[in-house]
């Protein structure tokens, strides 16, 4: 079903983890949808992201299309990163099956939310950024749903 | 592949039995004849076709001629609910089933819904038992059919199918079970439950892939499906696969001989991992009914994980498991079974059937339990839910 | 039975060839998988179907993507009509085909006609040729689709195909045909003929029984004929037959490698046993196309005889012939298909066909004839036609 | 499909011939349907069949009951002759299946046509005979047709 390149990523993702006190922090996508994507950018005075880690809730495509992404971002200055795709995550990935491609576009959102969140603490705008439009908390109640 | 592969998926697929195989195996190149034919060759064709429907009807407690081959559940499904449909109109056009239907019924229903029928979904409880006194009020006097399956293929919850046939008999309604995932794994007499048609299939039983029956008990009028030729009593028409047939025949002859020690074993194996599991991973639960279900069928969700990405590392340590029914993987929506029993949409997301089979070793399932506690954990340090909740916890 | 079989029926069915069932074996108790599961196991079985599929495909001059596998020939014509039939009432209900058609079509035709479409039943010229001013004359404006089978199955008469394919392609009717006779005897492109869904059965060409496609040209919109899973694109439900498709991607591979060398030889086998016969023979005629005739066909009508008796005659020299189509043996008239020749009635009733496959030899032919005369004289000295043909001769 | 005793008649069916001056000559069925019987009877003067023939165009089963036919018949005497019906056929048979049961009883009538032939002839009347009903000439167009 996956490439290898996913499969490759699906196993040994990169950058998992959490930053503390991150310049940003993005969260996209919705349980009740099966997938949730959690990007933290550790950006500095340059606006070079220096760091970035993820958490993910979701499928393979999910996992790997986090991870390629956050190696594509990292060490980039923000102007690039905004220039990252969720066509450029799916080709470093060599493709994903049509079903998935969605996976990508949360990659790309997630980005996005996270450098939303760093240009509101630092009062900056970035060019060509919108306010993210998926948003995690519409799911939370369910989720702490006991059962 | 020289990987260790640990099969857990035996409600999506059975491996088939050498035996039946074996039994198959003359009717390929050798006694190939198209037992319609007149001639002596043909002959053995015909002979063998109805020593397996015999088998079969013994299984059922059936009568040979009530056995109509088909290429699978999935067009017994359609044929009886369509056919039913049509062959009933004039007495009314309404159906009644339920929501933790396969596809094969609820998608047939939602095409007799733009035919002009009426269905009602009965609802299950949280175990996935159908509402008996929703199924009694829902009855009306144009209902033509009640549709419940005998046992369901995502959490194996067995239904109480000898009163919803008590009650369609006396209400003078037919009663059609999908008994795909029953049929061989639990006791079915038709008379007893009242059963006026039955869908099965192969290869849930260590048949072959591709051949189905539908029961239709004498006296039910309905139409063909498949027109053409005069087969199966002209209710059926295409040539008779013959070794198909042949398979099923010896699977099912091998499914009853084996059934009362095979399923013992199963269940003594379902129930030690369904302990191990609840015991010994946080956040789970199972999913189903705790005994009133299929003897190799367990079906959990694990909280905060998503299922997908826990069948692919269970496939990296040679597990095969299945979250859902695989027919459904085409589709993103999580299972409409586990929503039926109230499980919240990503809880139901994290959802994993394992289904036994009698090669199933004691060693394969602690082996298994060991790698779901490893991969679960895994993928809740990856979880973005997991990190929510273990900070709101310790807050 | 260690008697001699010569097996002239293979119209009816085929041997499975060893190779096809060699291919197909590690899919029962080995590869066994179920296609639409996760993981790497059962991408074997995926990877096997697309393959078939490919290589289908290939053999039509098709995509893969227009390939939908069914339980046989009938299947496939029961749903090119029915789905094809609703997907475009909105244009029209007026349906074309002929009286040559295999009942799979006819049947089916007959319950469309049940559910108020109409059919016009084209006629056919004296050798079993579609009449193509009649066809002309047909087309309305409400015509949504034109069904002509490639070859018929009893007297092996090929169609002028791509004549029809242009008639339908011109005034913008869906063409669909039967090709369960012709695949894999005869070169055929889709796009060539202006075909857009064309039906087909394995074990007609030494593949498997209970599998069969439908081609479907991209476009087309046509809803399932089978509801459920998403299996076949969504289109046809049914855990996918992996071994049947199996053997059915080999059994393909291998007639198309075969097919010149194969007809050639059967051809030749043919023409002499046609040659033989009706030279040899008093009182016989051959039905059906002296020359644009399937490869393998002959069909005899032997004056003042029925055929039954004359196959079972056969059968106790060892030799295996139908008296029509197999399938419609379950009935007493004469076939349709020597009716819509312009048989009479008791004419048709003595009809034989033998259909050649590549293992038939020289001698069989030579042996089939001498018993064929032998058979033919010995009937008619019991037949009450015959005496007074004799007797009315004489005088 | 056949019972062995069916493949038996089919296959060495006896009395299989003509009689010339036959003592009554009896046809039934139709060439349209497939089934042409034909029974020739030589009955003396005490009214016992002596010999009798057939001819039969026709299936495995209309040989198989033609032929057990003339052998219940033979050496009775007319009344008795009567009295055998298409259910002693099939009896004398083991049986026929569903489809073929109308051989049989074109197996009686055949009978009962050269009865009638014969009592015609004979200026007599049998006791529960009547006119036969099935002929044979309303096919015999169809038949001398050239092709
Ligand atoms: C022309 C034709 N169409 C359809 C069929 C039906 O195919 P199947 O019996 O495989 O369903 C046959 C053979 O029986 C056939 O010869
Ligand atoms: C309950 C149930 N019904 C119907 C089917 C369909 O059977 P098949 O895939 O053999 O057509 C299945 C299996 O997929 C099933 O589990």
């Amino acid at each position: 079903m996956y490439s290898e390149k996913v499969m490759e990523h699906f196993q040994h993702p990169r950058n998992v983890g959490e930053i503390e006190d991150a310049s940003g922090v993005g969260t996209v996508g919705n349980a009740k949808c099966g997938d949730i994507m959690r990007i933290y950018l550790d950006i500095d005075e340059n606006q070079i992201i220096r760091d970035v880690k993820f958490k993910t809730f979701g499928c393979g495509a999910a996992v790997a299309t986090s991870s390629m992404a956050t190696e594509l971002v990292k060490g980039k200055n923000i102007q690039e990163a905004m220039q990252i795709t969720n066509k450029a995550v799916m080709e470093a990935l060599d493709g994903l099956p049509p079903v998935k491609v969605h996976c990508s576009l949360l990659a790309e959102e997630a980005i996005h939310a996270a450098l939303w969140d760093y240009a509101e603490k630092n009062g900056i705008k970035i060019e060509g950024l919108e306010k993210p439009k998926s948003d995690i908390h519409e799911g939370e109640e369910d989720e702490a749903e006991e059962y | 592949m020289s990987k260790k592969l640990i099969y857990l998926d035996n409600a999506a697929t059975t491996k088939t039995a050498p035996e039946v195989v074996e039994a198959m195996l003359p009717y390929f190149t050798e006694n190939y004849g198209n037992p319609s034919s007149v001639y002596e060759f043909a002959g053995i064709s015909k002979k063998a076709v109805t020593e397996s429907r015999e088998i079969i009807a013994g299984a059922l407690g059936a009568d040979q001629s009530e056995i109509y081959f088909t290429a699978g559940g999935s067009e017994a499904d359609n044929w009886a609910l369509k056919a039913a449909a049509e062959a009933y109109k004039s007495k009314g056009r309404h159906i009644i089933t339920t929501k933790i239907e396969h596809h094969a019924i609820l998608h047939t229903c939602e095409y007799l819904e733009k035919q002009g029928y009426e269905v009602t979904y009965l609802d299950v409880d949280e175990t996935g038992i159908v509402k008996m006194d929703q199924l009694k009020k829902a009855v009306r006097p144009d209902t033509i059919l009640i549709s419940v399956m005998f046992a369901n293929n995502e959490i194996g919850t067995v239904q109480p199918v000898k009163e919803i046939g008590e009650i369609a008999k006396e209400k003078g309604i037919l009663f059609h079970t999908d008994a795909v995932q029953a049929f061989g794994q639990l006791p079915i007499n038709v008379d007893e439950y009242h059963i006026d048609m039955l869908s099965s299939s192969a290869h849930k039983l260590n048949g072959p892939k591709g051949i189905g029956f539908l029961y239709i008990r004498k006296g039910v009028k309905i139409r063909s499906f498949v027109h053409g030729g005069a087969q199966e009593r002209k209710r059926r028409a295409g040539t008779e696969n013959v070794p198909g047939i042949v398979g099923f025949g010896a699977a099912v002859k091998r499914a009853m001989e084996t059934m009362e020690e095979r399923t013992r074993k199963e269940q003594e194996l379902r129930d030690h991992l369904i302990d191990r599991v609840l015991k010994e991973v946080p956040y789970v639960r199972l999913n189903g009914h705790r005994t009133k279900r299929l003897p190799n069928n367990t079906n959990f969700s694990f909280q905060f994980i998503e299922g997908e990405s826990l069948l692919i590392m269970l496939d990296m340590e040679g597990i095969c498991g299945s979250s859902g029914s695989a027919c459904t993987s085409g589709s993103l929506d999580p299972s409409h079974v586990l929503l039926a029993i109230g499980l919240p949409h990503e809880i139901a997301h994290g959802s994993l059937r394992l289904t036994l089979s009698d090669e199933t070793t004691m060693e394969d399932i602690d082996y298994t339990v060991e790698a779901i506690k490893k991969i679960v954990e895994r993928l809740r340090s990856m979880s973005p839910l997991y990190e929510d909740f273990i900070k709101k916890s310790a807050r």
